[in-house]
């Protein structure tokens, strides 16, 4: 098991799914595949399909149409799989508290493991809540 | 049953399973690395591609409920153990593969394919319309490379007249390679264009093309699945490699470094990744065709280099 | 045979949620169906119970791309209906970060219209040296991406003075690449054969589908709102307007990155004229009855917010109307016909924006027939 | 062009108008002239571009607000349609342009534009079932 561990910590590969926020945080996510910060040191890899990832980043708070489409694409991923929200908005619905179309924060929804605050974070502040998502494995 | 036996430790060690496996496995993680670099990147490690397939063995196995379940999870296998079959019928090591058939050129431009229908079979079988739409994508794109591909092939077996692996290497140690005959250098750029669509590189990554169509066929794979079809995709780098290797580079020669002889597996492999790091290049350097771009190139450009050739060396 | 492939709400062609349904007969379009709302939030409401100076961060982020157009037209807006102006020194840093921004956003476009067409090399260099704007902004307004450098009746930081030679060192550093990737995007045969004579928006239909902004440039419509109705300081400021008359997307990226070369000389031409003085007027949190429109070009075109003020601190009504939503409706006619090859990078030559179009409203265009789209459909085809 | 010649084009169709500055300008119209107006805009002064529709909930109507561009110069042209009975011939025949906009308008203040080509639910999600959100009785 120890071996099965360390393999699933040297290659998280992402889903990256925005949740109805501003867009922000989802450019600094993909900022992070980029030169300056290179994510695929780490082996970590941005997928596009449920099936395939472990870690399924969220970014904005939830929006009504998208809550079905979250917890869908929650279910479709296998085991195990590991939720980092990104940005104030996952963990507080941010400055769009109080909007009709909002239904967040991301907690209602599905288990969170890590929250990476900011509005936006930085790169730099992604790359380590997803390791440190990682530790959670 | 000494036999029986050879050809089980062929099949699993070498140059089988165990050692396929592992180098195709670098392989591809040199490749990314360097991918990495040309795009100004530090990239992963080279042995990433083993983290990633080790991971993939370890998750949760998934087959769609509207899946045709026997097809998705037989296509994996079969690829795997198709393109393990290939490596044996090559020379890795000396002339002489693993495997002895007489006509061993078409049973190898045979099998080389039987991945790619794999892929598209999964694709047809998992029920969802990336899916779909990647192995239609598949099968128009395999037309246009695997006639160029297969024309480059005869145009070296007209040349050598012979359709055996182990005659076109014996002929290369006593000629010369095949890449330094003029009349096969239209040839050789023809088979290298199609070996980029046979294994789904850029340009001619359509069928995967993952802004269009999610990851094609593979879009619904997961865990030991998915992971199978990465070897066998891995696999079927190192294959085509060793199999254009075989046609034009001489196959393995072994050599003397200062009176130690280094065995012809060696040289096979550095021409293997010779060719894997000038598919990384050109991987690099071009946008996507489109489909009917690709299968047009394929059949202007390349079936008339392949043409050319064929018609110089008759 | 024909067969239905959604696009969305997850997509990796897509940074954000929507949802299209194309209609092909094999890799033919011959229907498209848009459903747009995943973004859908709920700002005009938003902006209507909240006061102007909390507004201006919702305002903000409307979008993350163009937050300084959303912040700025905003500001302008509030600022007509007080019936103030605000001083020099804060009109001419409004048009630095402003263009500042345009470059940011046209480079980060290029780059994900790179990655459409499956360029990965030209994506991941476009994105390094958009790092440069990045840091740029970052010095200026102290953050990478939200930069709040408007306040109602003018801006809330300074430029400094030793901010000036590195504006123009990475001024410098970009104005290169940029002309490199110009003559790389067309020379390079791949990219031609991938955006020469795809997604073609006629001028006519660009006029009368009302596209803005680089889009309807592209084809031809010479509308800029920088020179048609000027606002901060682009009424002191020469600057030409790029307009190309194919109206393919190659155009689009031509129009794009061209801009950014005029974006260098507006902002290389403020910082050398730019007066001395205070930055900011007070305004008082109480507004006069009054209605007052204004408009910016943001980066992807013409952005519009209206406001009507009743005397209190908060609006009566706020209404935004975002460029993306505008050339939405010009999307239909560039996909029928193509194929789904074309899917991606014709969608990216619009440089859609969901979140600026959904902060109010869905969308939903149909060409000919229409079909409702079931939950359960849905998953059958997601699973 | 400046707001005044915009002006000048639509003054038979007008209840009251102000030109607020060289390039704003606004007017107010009635139910039975407003595409009277609006077709002596697109045919004599070739405005193609409405820049957007706003709907506002002032009491007793609602006043949808068409927001032109003239040239250089911006028009706000208002129509005022009672709350009672919200209703409107659509303009996408004058404007093709305009559907979305009715169509938000539609939805968000019940206002039904008659004729639309598409009029059918687009709105808000597809749960969505608490009213038309812009209206000023509308309570979350």
């Amino acid at each position: 098991m120890g071996l099965m561990r360390f393999f699933r910590k040297k290659s998280p590969w992402l889903l990256h799914f925005s949740a109805g926020g501003c867009n922000n945080c989802d450019i600094e996510l993909v900022a992070a595949l980029t030169p300056r910060f290179d994510v695929e040191r780490f082996g970590i890899l941005l997928r596009n399909t449920p099936r395939h990832a472990d870690i399924l980043v969220v970014t904005g708070p939830v929006s009504r149409q998208c809550r079905e489409r979250l917890l869908r694409i929650y279910e479709q991923m296998p085991e195990p799989k590991l939720v980092v929200g990104v940005g104030a908005c996952t963990m507080s619905n941010g400055v769009y508290d109080g909007c009709y179309s909002v239904d967040g924060p991301l907690d209602k929804h599905m288990p969170v493991d890590v929250y990476v605050p900011g509005c936006p974070p930085k790169p730099e502040a992604i790359i380590d809540g997803v390791i440190k998502a990682l530790a959670r494995l | 049953m000494t036999e029986a036996l050879s050809f089980l430790l062929a099949y699993l060690i070498f140059p089988g399973l165990l050692f396929t496996g592992a180098v195709s496995l670098l392989f591809v993680g040199i490749d990314r690395k360097i991918a990495a670099h040309m795009q100004n990147r530090i990239g992963p490690p080279i042995w990433q591609e083993f983290f990633d397939v080790g991971k993939l063995l370890g998750k949760e196995d998934i087959t769609p409920t509207s899946a045709q379940s026997t097809v998705f999870t037989l296509a994996p296998l079969l690829a795997f153990g198709a393109i393990v079959a290939v490596m044996l019928l090559l020379p890795v090591n000396s002339a002489q593969p693993a495997l002895v058939l007489v006509a061993d050129l078409i049973v190898i431009i045979y099998l080389l394919n039987i991945p790619a229908i794999c892929v598209m079979l999964g694709g047809y079988s998992s029920a969802c319309p990336f899916g779909a739409s990647g192995a239609s994508r598949y099968v128009v794109q395999l037309f246009g490379y695997e006639l160029a591909f297969i024309i480059a092939a005869l145009a070296v077996a007209v040349k050598v007249d012979s359709l055996s692996l182990s005659d076109f290497v014996s002929y290369q140690a006593q000629n010369g390679w095949l890449v330094l005959d003029w009349r096969l250098l239209p040839a050789l750029i023809a088979s290298l264009i199609a070996i980029q669509g046979k294994l789904l590189r850029v340009p001619f990554d359509i069928p995967e093309a993952e802004v269009e169509i999610v990851h094609g066929p593979l879009t619904e794979y997961s865990g030991p699945k998915l992971a199978l079809m990465r070897i066998a995709y891995d696999i079927e780098i190192l294959a085509v490699a060793g199999f254009i290797t075989a046609l034009f580079l001489g196959g393995p020669t072994p050599f003397n470094i200062g009176g130690v002889q280094i065995p012809g597996v060696v040289s096979f492999l550095i021409k293997c990744l010779a060719i894997v790091l000038f598919t990384t290049t050109l991987r690099c350097i071009a946008a996507r065709l489109r489909i009917d771009q690709a299968v047009r190139f394929f059949w202007t450009f390349a079936v008339i280099l392949a043409v050319i050739s064929l018609l110089l060396v008759i | 045979m024909t067969f239905v492939v959604p696009v969305g709400p997850q997509h990796p062609a897509l940074l954000e949620p929507e949802h299209f349904r194309f209609e092909v007969r094999g890799e033919e379009i011959i229907d498209v169906k848009i459903r747009l709302g995943y973004m859908h939030r709920g700002i005009e409401r938003g902006l209507m119970d909240r006061t102007y100076h909390q507004g201006l961060y919702l305002a903000e982020r409307i979008c993350g791309i163009c937050s300084h157009a959303h912040n700025l037209c905003f500001s302008q807006t509030v600022e007509r209906l007080a019936g103030i102006e605000i001083p020099d020194r804060a009109r001419y840093i409004r048009t630095i970060v402003a263009e500042l921004e345009r470059i940011h956003s046209h480079l980060l476009w290029a780059g994900v219209a790179a990655h459409e067409i499956g360029f990965i090399t030209l994506f991941m260099l476009f994105w390094r040296d958009r790092e440069h704007v990045q840091d740029l902004l970052e010095m200026i307004s102290g953050n990478r991406c939200y930069y709040s450098m408007c306040a109602i009746g003018g801006t809330r930081r300074d430029m400094r003075p030793e901010h000036l030679p590195k504006i123009d060192r990475g001024l410098k550093v970009l104005e290169k690449a940029t002309k490199h990737y110009v003559s790389v995007a067309t020379s390079d045969r791949t990219i031609l054969a991938r955006c020469e004579n795809i997604g073609v928006l006629t001028k006519q239909d660009a006029r009368n589908f009302c596209a803005v902004g680089p889009h309807a440039r592209a084809s031809g419509v010479d509308v800029d709102m920088r020179r048609d109705d000027p606002y901060a300081a682009y009424a002191e400021i020469p600057f030409g307007v790029v307009t190309q008359s194919e109206g393919d997307v190659f155009a689009r990226v031509v129009v794009r990155l061209r801009e950014v070369l005029e974006a260098i000389g507006i902002i290389r031409h403020a910082l050398n004229k730019m007066p001395t003085g205070p930055i900011r007027t007070r305004v008082r949190a109480k507004i006069p009855p009054n209605e007052a429109t204004s408009r910016v070009e943001a980066p992807r075109g013409e952005l519009l917010h209206f406001g009507i003020s009743n005397g209190t601190e908060k609006p009566e009504r706020w209404r935004v109307r975002p460029p993306t939503y505008a050339n939405i409706p010009s999307l239909v006619p560039m996909f029928v016909g193509g194929t789904i090859a074309e899917i991606p990078i014709v969608l990216a030559s619009i440089d859609p924006c969901m979140c600026c179009t959904d902060r109010v409203t869905i969308v939903d265009v149909t060409t000919g027939k229409s079909r409702i789209l079931t939950m359960e459909e849905l998953r059958r085809m997601a699973r | 062009m400046k707001a005044s010649e915009a002006l000048e084009a639509i003054e038979n169709y007008v209840v009251e108008s102000k030109i607020l500055d060289e390039r704003r300008a606004i007017a107010v119209t009635d139910l039975a002239r407003y595409r009277g107006a609006l077709f002596a805009l697109r045919k004599n002064k070739d405005v193609r571009h409405v820049s957007t529709i706003s709907g506002v909930d002032v009491g007793e109507d609602i006043a949808v607000i068409y927001h032109l561009h003239c040239g250089g110069s911006l028009l706000n042209l208002k129509v005022m349609v009672p709350k009672k009975d919200p209703r409107l011939r659509t303009v996408t025949d004058i404007f093709p342009g305009a559907a979305l906009y009715e169509r938000e308008v539609m939805e968000m203040l019940g206002v039904t534009f008659e004729g639309h080509p598409d009029p059918s639910r687009i709105f808000l999600p597809d749960d969505w079932k608490e009213g038309h959100p812009l209206r000023k009785e509308w309570k979350r």
